[in-house]
């Protein structure tokens, strides 16, 4: 498969020395690549990897002789299939962008315009460049939309982006990439934000669309895994200086440079948790037990429910001292869970308790002990710090709030247990990076003295080394402070390095829930399976295994489902689905591991 | 269907709050009025308002009747779409107002369909050439013609333009256009005026939304397609912020309803602010609180029809 | 009655007085023409524009109403009142009137005057629902009633010589028996209605039919109003009118260097500190005087008024008025006896009341402010308290203890005194109570000896010097602008274009303003 | 307990705003009357309208006063009424706009539609009952002008509290049960305080030209007492004649306006 070795053509596109620069307000220029020097031979797929600030998507943008606002390209040289990039005049930059070059965008919600229908930005570029007229271009257009196995690829164009998911939107963007059949196609980050699931479906499509096109491709990640699936050469990349180069195969079974190898250590699954020994047997009362929580919207039917469900029936109980995972994709429930324990979210009926009490569902109504000892630490830590307060302020309010001594010392006591300087104090959000801000907002919760936190997803944005920093840092605090805490993720890797237990959610239905030991010992609710299987793995013919798989079940279909009808909520999906799946709600029944499972098939049938 | 009710819902619950508006002016336009020194007895008589005179005359309006009395009265009235007559000229408040109403929407209209694009371009210019000598020129422009009052303005405009040049006519009076030509250069220096006061605001707002549209990544991803900065403007841009500019069209707008007392007034222009100015100082109350519902209404229709379009704009998506 | 001899000593008079308008009217013995349309904006319109006589009381309204109707009597050039609508008038007492309608006078709907039309009209000043400006003035009628069609019958409550000035007012003008509906004018004068917009425009056509076969030369008027006094001026420069009234003194160099004609017409007019006798300071005649020498008259002519206007004397008749009491020493400006007088009653260390003023009284603000500096340097504190115009006449004005009125040209002395001086006058602004000055003006009204009665005002205008608490400064020239097409225009003891009957004399010399603006100076 | 942090926040707030701009104003202000070479009522000269000329340096006005000493104290009462006017609006307007955004629901509803009414009156007319009915003194034309402009300023900042309040930090502080207050002043206000200043500013410049227009239409500031908008009005007919007696007062406004903004606009780029 990989043609290393071969001689070959001189190179398609040829980086040289590349110097870009970059100012923030009316500062000095920064540099932020420096003296980058790459080449990708033609039909090549390289891998740009990188932590976020390593400088690959301004190296990627630089290829199509585009700078972000406030960076430059400050020297070096790029040539692509031919064009002298860093020397063309404007006009010639918009007639090579889009015809010769495409982008393909990390977010793909937000790169599409949301008041322009799909098909009319897909076809842009052919009809900017006066490629082929409009009519051959909306067919060029359903046959990718086809090629990618988009659902309804004759009416999809006629849509809007927020009407789409995010993985329908990323293969929507590799066909307006591809319409005006483009020698260099560059992925950046392109299921960075995607669900494992959806993701596989994203990549089989670009390997697809890849297959039949042939591009040239730079793909830029910082997902070894992915790399290992679509990649032939890799860059790695830090700081704006190339670290390593070579093929996949080497970089990934070999890396010579100690920040390659920190990289793929960080992609290892590994087992941080010392599982703690809790049960709900016992006679220990749960910190938090959840009973029967009915969450929806539109109204209440006649039989008591919500018009629109979007957690039926949950139970979880968190017993102290005990992490417990929360898993599933987008739109399954949990952050809705979350909200609800938070106080945040009004449910229809079920209850929740916290420390044996009964919790108000309005956050106004509960004590101060209660919101205090109950602490959320929310996924996306540029929202939850008030990027107007410094650190130090945001910690002493929760330290004088609940009545604590908020002197330098006890702050400098609460940064420390994050692992951050005490000099910390007084920066501002702004000016700190995504896992410090993660620490901040750590730090803010731990002030508070909690016995449950809530982690909805808090590593979700980060980059794999520092996400699996977090994950340390709190397995630390977990055995140093013993509090307990609600993990929720979409990712199983973290999710099996931490937790002691774990919930699995499909479309606000609690499917399976098991102590992680069980996890790894058959049954299983198929779903759970699936999402298994999903995790990419950093084998080349991992993506191959896995579709050969999938391609006995059937097509997907959303996830967010009305749940009001009978049946198993799985059922559309499951590839081992039989004929009362569609018609009666699943038994839940404990598998010997230690797993309830909620299904209609046995035991026997699942393993 | 359902997209279909819940927009109905929507509109309906925009209406209803605009009534709610309009009902607390009326309350308070009528309340604020009563406070006010002297009533529409004394204005008539103004000199010769000697005690027994104001009091028969007040006797004859109505007007000794407790305030709450009167206000049943003129609520009842308004109730069975009357309106009431002026206490001064007897005539219908509301054949009164709309035939100023018309003036004004007449020179409101010309005023925006000039002023509007004049500050949509400098605004969204601006915002292209963010932080260059040029957005910096026009901040600094669009600032002094705003702070400068506007009766200098004008009057120094008639004076260059009329008097010394002898190109346009010092006033504007409805009754001396009889053709296009004159028609334009009645209009002329009222309306530049007018968008004097109205651009600068406009244009800043414009600026300011002009710029979180050109951050957003579908711009960037525009570029990256190739596009030139025209047609991102205005293919990408310009369907995105539609909502947000109409929101700063309407809010300008409604000034040139009510706001235009001083150009109405050294131009000799029949409208309906310098109408409310009169039944003010005439306490002719009937003829103020009209005026009042009109302008209220204007400024709700115009606030409204922008909430109507940014409801649009995302229902149009959303209903796909 | 009224002799032909007082005629002819007033315009003699006349000419005396507008020695000085000469300059800007040229007497040339051209032979007025027909035709032609005049624009001509006044100073205040509103919403409150009426076609209603009786109604009348700005400037714009005296206009249009005297293009529309006709009085019994029109005040001339020097407020001598001439036969109009009444062609004869007769009285042994001065008690009981007779007025003998001019036959065959046509109102503009076709009807013929009669004596009902006349009784209707001045009767209806009597109902507070018509909202009269004049209902004191007919108040004074104990009763009028018809003597076949085209006699009147008048009987007044108490003798009046000066009764016909009376009527000589616009608010008594003729109306059609019955008018209800001011939508419209149906007067019996010069021009018809073609539009009335209150507040924007008022369209006059001449009337083919009146009854006066001499005079009204143009075809037809528009009257509007420009409250702006920069917008007014304007307007005349660019040629978008053709008159106006009330010229600024600050325009009047830059009007005459563009060509423009501005005719000054000294008027009785004044603007006035009221200081009123019953409350507050002024109960102390001392302090009165006092303020009266605090007037820096010459600095108020200057500043204020550029000179276009005379020095006052704290009593009402302007030097013009053919009763002007010359032998009464001028109040001079004398701020060290002011200070004497005021300080010796202890009025220096005294919270004193504000001085009412506001734009609705002209300059009054001006003069306040002025007034106010002088005070400030005598060590006087006093306030300026400026009210808005609209409200002023009726909630301000004579309410409290200083405060400034303003007073337009009154028909005749005997109006002056009765309405503004007399101990029941309803707009007696010093609320000054003379038992004298009563006497002699019931004495004045009923004696026909010219002579004696001039010995009468004399003493009259003593008193009110004397007593009253009124600081009258200076008397205000009239000033209006006019293109040099437009001829015809006199100054007038009454001021504003003409006692606002200009719309009878103007005509159009089309040629006029082309060689009038070559041969200007510089 | 809680003001220390607070005054300690304002305290590092208020240097960042463009100071030196504002004393000079504010120094010009108080010490305007002081540097008047005469007293402003003063009649100087008998000739109206003077030109520039060594006694008086921006010639006299309408009534033979000296400009250049009504200049001066017009600009005093003009900075401080208007600063006054500005600082009254605007902390109303941005307190409940912020409310408002934060509690949403039936006060959000109430009072959006106080404001939406008030705003939809037009300013002048407002200010013109106002006076009517209460008298032309100060303290009525700084709460009028004040309850004018709030409605803008609510607006304003309503719309941008609305996707402030949204964010999870300010969710943290309810969930930690802070008040209202702090909540609005510490979580909320920080961060908009570039986009605020900026209204700020054009609230300024509207109540300049309200003042102006006030004085147009013959209310306003009580004599002896003049701002800058009534001396360009009281001397507008000096205009035929070039006089500096109408050209100072406006050049004056807008330099002052202007600047204002310019400053204020800048403080926005800092804090973004």
């Amino acid at each position: 498969m990989a043609r290393h070795g071969i001689m070959q053509p001189p190179p398609l596109i040829s980086v040289q020395n590349l110097q870009l620069t970059g100012r923030r307000g009316r500062g000095l220029e920064t540099p932020i690549v420096d003296g980058v020097s790459f080449d990708v031979a033609e039909k090549e797929m390289l891998a740009l990897i990188g932590e976020s600030g390593s400088g690959k998507t301004s190296v990627a943008l630089a290829l199509m002789g585009y700078a972000r606002r406030g960076c430059r390209i400050a020297g070096g040289k790029i040539r692509v299939a031919g064009y002298d990039v860093t020397e063309m005049p404007p006009a010639e930059l918009r007639s090579f962008r889009g015809k010769t070059i495409a982008y393909i965008a990390q977010n793909a919600g937000a790169a599409f315009n949301p008041a322009l229908p799909l098909m009319d930005q897909v076809i842009e570029p052919a009809l900017l460049h006066h490629v082929m007229p409009r009519q051959v271009a909306i067919e060029r257009a359903i046959f990718l939309f086809e090629l990618m196995a988009l659902p309804s690829p004759g009416t999809i164009g006629a849509r809007y982006s927020h009407e789409l998911s995010g993985g329908q939107l990323q293969r929507l963007m590799a066909a307006m990439a591809l319409i005006t059949g483009p020698e260099v196609v560059i992925f950046d980050e392109p299921t960075t934000a995607l669900d494992v699931t959806t993701q596989i479906e994203v990549l089989e499509a670009f390997r697809t669309v890849r297959r039949e096109e042939g591009f040239t491709g730079v793909y830029v990640t910082h997902d070894l895994a992915v790399v290992a699936q679509m990649a032939d050469r890799a860059v790695v990349l830090k700081n704006g200086v190339v670290q390593e180069e070579g093929t996949t195969e080497q970089i990934l079974s070999a890396p010579r440079h100690a920040y390659t190898q920190a990289l793929l250590a960080a992609n290892t699954p590994q087992v941080r948790n010392a599982p703690t020994q809790a049960t709900d047997s016992g006679t220990v009362v749960p910190v938090l037990d959840v009973r029967d929580l009915v969450v929806g919207y539109g109204g209440t039917g006649p039989d008591g429910r919500p018009r629109h469900t979007i957690l039926s029936d949950v139970s979880l109980p968190v017993m102290p001292g005990e992490t417990m995972g929360i898993i599933g994709e987008s739109g399954c429930g949990k952050s809705t869970l979350i909200r609800a324990i938070a106080g945040i979210q009004p449910w229809t009926s079920g209850g929740i308790t916290f420390e044996g009490e009964a919790l108000a569902p309005r956050i106004e109504a509960r004590s101060a002990a209660q919101r205090r000892h109950l602490q959320l630490v929310a996924q996306n830590a540029d929202l939850v710090l008030n990027p107007a307060m410094s650190v130090g302020d945001t910690l002493r309010r929760v330290l004088t709030f609940n009545g604590d001594a908020a002197n330098g010392a006890e702050i400098g006591r609460l940064l420390d247990m994050v692992r951050l300087p005490s000099a910390l104090a007084d920066r501002f959000p702004p000016e700190l990076s995504g896992g410090q801000k993660q620490r901040v907002n750590l730090a803010r919760a731990l002030a508070a003295r909690p016995r449950l936190v809530l982690c909805d997803e808090i590593t979700a944005a980060l980059d794999t080394v520092v996400a699996a920093a977090i994950l340390d840092l709190m397995m630390e605090l977990k055995r140093e402070l013993g509090i307990a805490w609600l993990f929720v993720t979409h990712d199983l890797h973290a999710l099996r390095s931490v937790c002691d237990r774990v919930a699995v959610l499909y479309a606000g239905h609690r499917v399976e829930f098991t102590p992680i030991s069980a996890l790894e010992e058959a049954p299983h609710h198929p779903y759970t399976r699936r999402l298994e299987n999903s995790v990419p793995e950093m084998r080349a013919d991992w993506l191959t295994d896995v579709i050969s798989l999938r391609d006995q079940g059937s097509e997907p279909v959303p996830a967010l489902s009305s749940s009001r009808g009978a049946g198993c909520c799985y059922a559309a999906r499951c590839p081992v689905r039989i004929a009362i799946c569609e018609v009666a709600t699943p038994p839940v029944w404990r598998s010997p591991a230690g797993a309830l499972i909620s299904c209609h098939l046995t035991s026997q049938d699942l393993s | 269907m359902t997209m279909n009710a819940a927009l109905i819902r929507a509109l309906l619950r925009l209406v209803g709050a605009s009534l709610v508006s309009l009902v607390f002016v009326t309350v308070a336009v009528f309340f604020i009025t009563a406070v006010l020194p002297g009533d529409v007895a004394d204005a008539l008589l103004g000199q010769a308002a000697t005690p027994d005179a104001v009091s028969a005359l007040r006797h004859s309006l109505n007007l000794d009747k407790p305030v709450l009395v009167r206000f049943v009265i003129w609520v009842t009235g308004l109730l069975h779409g009357d309106f009431g007559v002026s206490l001064v000229s007897h005539r219908p408040v509301l054949a009164m107002a709309s035939e100023r109403l018309i003036h004004s929407l007449l020179l409101a209209g010309v005023t925006a369909l000039f002023a509007v694009p004049v500050a949509l371009l400098l605004g969204t210019t601006a915002a292209i050439f963010r932080n260059t000598l040029f957005d910096r020129a026009v901040s600094l422009l669009t600032l002094c013609i705003v702070s400068v009052p506007e009766f200098l303005v004008a009057t120094l405009a008639v004076f260059i333009f009329s008097v010394q040049l002898h190109l346009l006519p010092a006033l504007a009076s409805i009754s001396d256009i009889h053709s296009i030509g004159s028609f334009l250069a009645s209009f002329s220096m009222p309306v530049t005026t007018l968008a004097c006061v109205i651009v600068g605001q406009m244009s800043r707002m414009t600026r300011a939304v002009m710029i979180d549209a050109l951050g957003s990544s579908w711009v960037e991803m525009a570029v990256l397609k190739g596009a030139s900065p025209a047609h991102i403007i205005l293919r990408h841009v310009i369907p995105n912020v539609i909502a947000p500019l109409f929101n700063v069209i309407a809010l300008s707008l409604s000034y040139l309803l009510g706001g235009v007392v001083i150009v109405e007034s050294v131009f000799h222009y029949p409208g309906i602010a310098s109408l409310m100015v009169d039944s003010v100082a005439a306490r002719d109350i009937p003829l103020v609180q009209i005026c009042a519902l009109i302008f209220c209404a204007a400024y709700l229709f115009l606030t409204t029809l922008a909430d109507i379009v940014a409801l649009l704009s995302s229902q149009r998506r959303h209903a796909a | 009655m009224l002799s032909r001899r007082d005629m002819m000593k007033q315009g003699a008079l006349l000419v005396a007085a507008g020695g000085g308008a000469l300059r800007s009217c040229p007497a040339r013995a051209a032979q007025p023409l027909r035709g032609g349309h005049v624009r001509v904006a006044s100073t205040t319109g509103s919403l409150s524009d009426t076609l209603d006589p009786a109604r009348e009381s700005m400037a714009t309204d005296y206009m249009r109403g005297a293009m529309f109707y006709d009085g019994l009597v029109t005040l001339d050039a020097t407020l001598v009142p001439q036969p109009a609508l009444a062609e004869r008038i007769e009285s042994d007492d001065f008690r009981t009137w007779t007025f003998h309608l001019r036959p065959g006078v046509q109102f503009h709907d076709g009807a013929t005057l009669t004596s009902a039309d006349v009784v209707y009209s001045l009767r209806r000043h009597l109902d507070p629902l018509v909202a009269s400006q004049v209902r004191f003035q007919a108040r004074a009628m104990r009763s009028v009633r018809a003597d076949g069609p085209l006699g009147v019958v008048i009987e007044l409550d108490a003798p009046n010589i000066s009764f016909p000035s009376v009527l000589g007012l616009n608010n008594f003008a003729i109306i059609r028996d019955g008018t209800k509906n001011f939508e419209t004018a149906n007067g019996t004068g010069p021009f018809r209605c073609a539009a009335f917009q209150p507040g924007i425009r008022s369209l006059a056509v001449r009337n083919p039919d009146f009854w006066k076969t001499d005079g009204v030369w143009i075809d037809s008027l528009e009257l509007i109003s420009i409250s702006d006094d920069m917008a007014r001026h304007n307007a005349l420069l660019s040629g978008d009118v053709d008159i106006i009234a009330e010229v600024n003194p600050r325009l009047v160099a830059l009007l005459r260097q563009r060509g423009m004609g501005v005719m000054e017409s000294p008027t009785g007019t004044y603007t006035d500190l009221a200081i009123r006798q019953d409350i507050g300071p002024g109960k102390n005649p001392e302090f009165v005087q006092a303020i009266k020498h605090l007037f820096n008259r010459d600095q108020v002519a200057d500043s204020v008024w550029l000179g276009f206007c005379r020095l006052g004397n704290d009593q009402p008749l302007p030097p013009e008025d053919r009763y002007y009491n010359h032998d009464l020493p001028q109040t001079v400006f004398d701020p060290d006896r002011a200070k004497w007088l005021l300080n010796k009653n202890g009025f220096l260390n005294q919270e004193l009341p504000p001085l009412i003023c506001s734009p609705a009284a002209n300059a009054s603000v001006d003069i306040a402010v002025l007034l106010q500096n002088e005070a400030s340097r005598i060590g006087m504190k006093l306030d300026v308290r400026r009210m808005p115009a609209d409200g002023y006449w009726s909630q301000s004005w004579m309410h409290f203890p200083l405060g400034f009125g303003n007073v337009n040209a009154r028909g005749s002395a005997d109006m002056t005194f009765s309405l503004a001086f007399a101990s029941a006058a309803p707009w007696n602004e010093s609320h000054w109570r003379s038992s004298r000055f009563d006497e002699l003006l019931a004495l004045s009204r009923r004696e026909a000896d010219e002579a004696k009665r001039k010995a009468i005002y004399y003493e009259m205008q003593t008193l009110i010097h004397d007593g009253s608490g009124l600081c009258i400064p200076n008397f205000i020239t009239s000033l209006d602008g006019y293109h040099q097409r437009i001829r015809g225009l006199r100054p007038h003891l009454g001021g504003h274009l003409m006692g606002n009957n200009f719309s009878r004399f103007i005509w159009v010399d089309e040629n006029a303003g082309a060689r009038e603006t070559e041969s200007a100076p510089a | 307990m809680t003001v220390a942090p607070f005054a300690r926040r304002w305290v590092s707030v208020i240097p960042r705003i463009p100071g030196s701009l504002i004393l000079f104003w504010l120094l010009l202000a108080l010490l305007g009357p002081v540097l008047a070479p005469f007293a402003p009522g003063e009649v100087v000269s008998r000739t109206v309208f003077a030109p520039i000329s060594a006694h008086h340096l921006l010639g006299t006005d309408y009534l033979g006063r000296d400009v250049l000493s009504r200049l001066l104290c017009g600009t005093g009462s003009t900075v401080l009424l208007c600063a006054a006017t500005t600082v009254l609006a605007c902390t109303g307007g941005v307190f409940l706009g912020i409310i408002a955004a934060l509690k949403q629901g039936l006060t959000d509803t109430l009072l959006s539609r106080f404001m939406d009414g008030v705003i939809s009156i037009p300013s002048l007319l407002s200010a013109l009952v106002a006076v009517a009915a209460f008298g032309s003194s100060v303290p009525v034309l700084v709460l009028a002008m004040s309850l004018i402009y709030m409605p803008g300023s609510y607006r304003t900042c309503r719309m941008l509290a609305l996707s402030i309040v949204r964010r999870d930090f300010v969710l943290a502080a309810q969930m930690r049960g802070e008040k209202s207050g702090y909540i609005v002043l510490r979580e909320v206000l920080p961060n908009m305080t570039g986009p605020v200043m900026a209204d700020v500013g054009l609230r300024f410049i509207y109540a300049v030209r309200l003042l102006s227009n006030l004085s147009f239409l013959g209310v306003g500031l009580q004599p002896p007492l003049t701002d800058l908008g009534s001396l360009t009005r009281e001397n507008l007919l000096g205009l035929v004649y070039g006089a500096p007696a109408v050209i100072a007062p406006a050049l004056t406004i807008a330099v002052l306006t202007v600047g204002l903004n310019l400053a204020l606009d800048s403080y926005k780029g800092k804090a973004g």
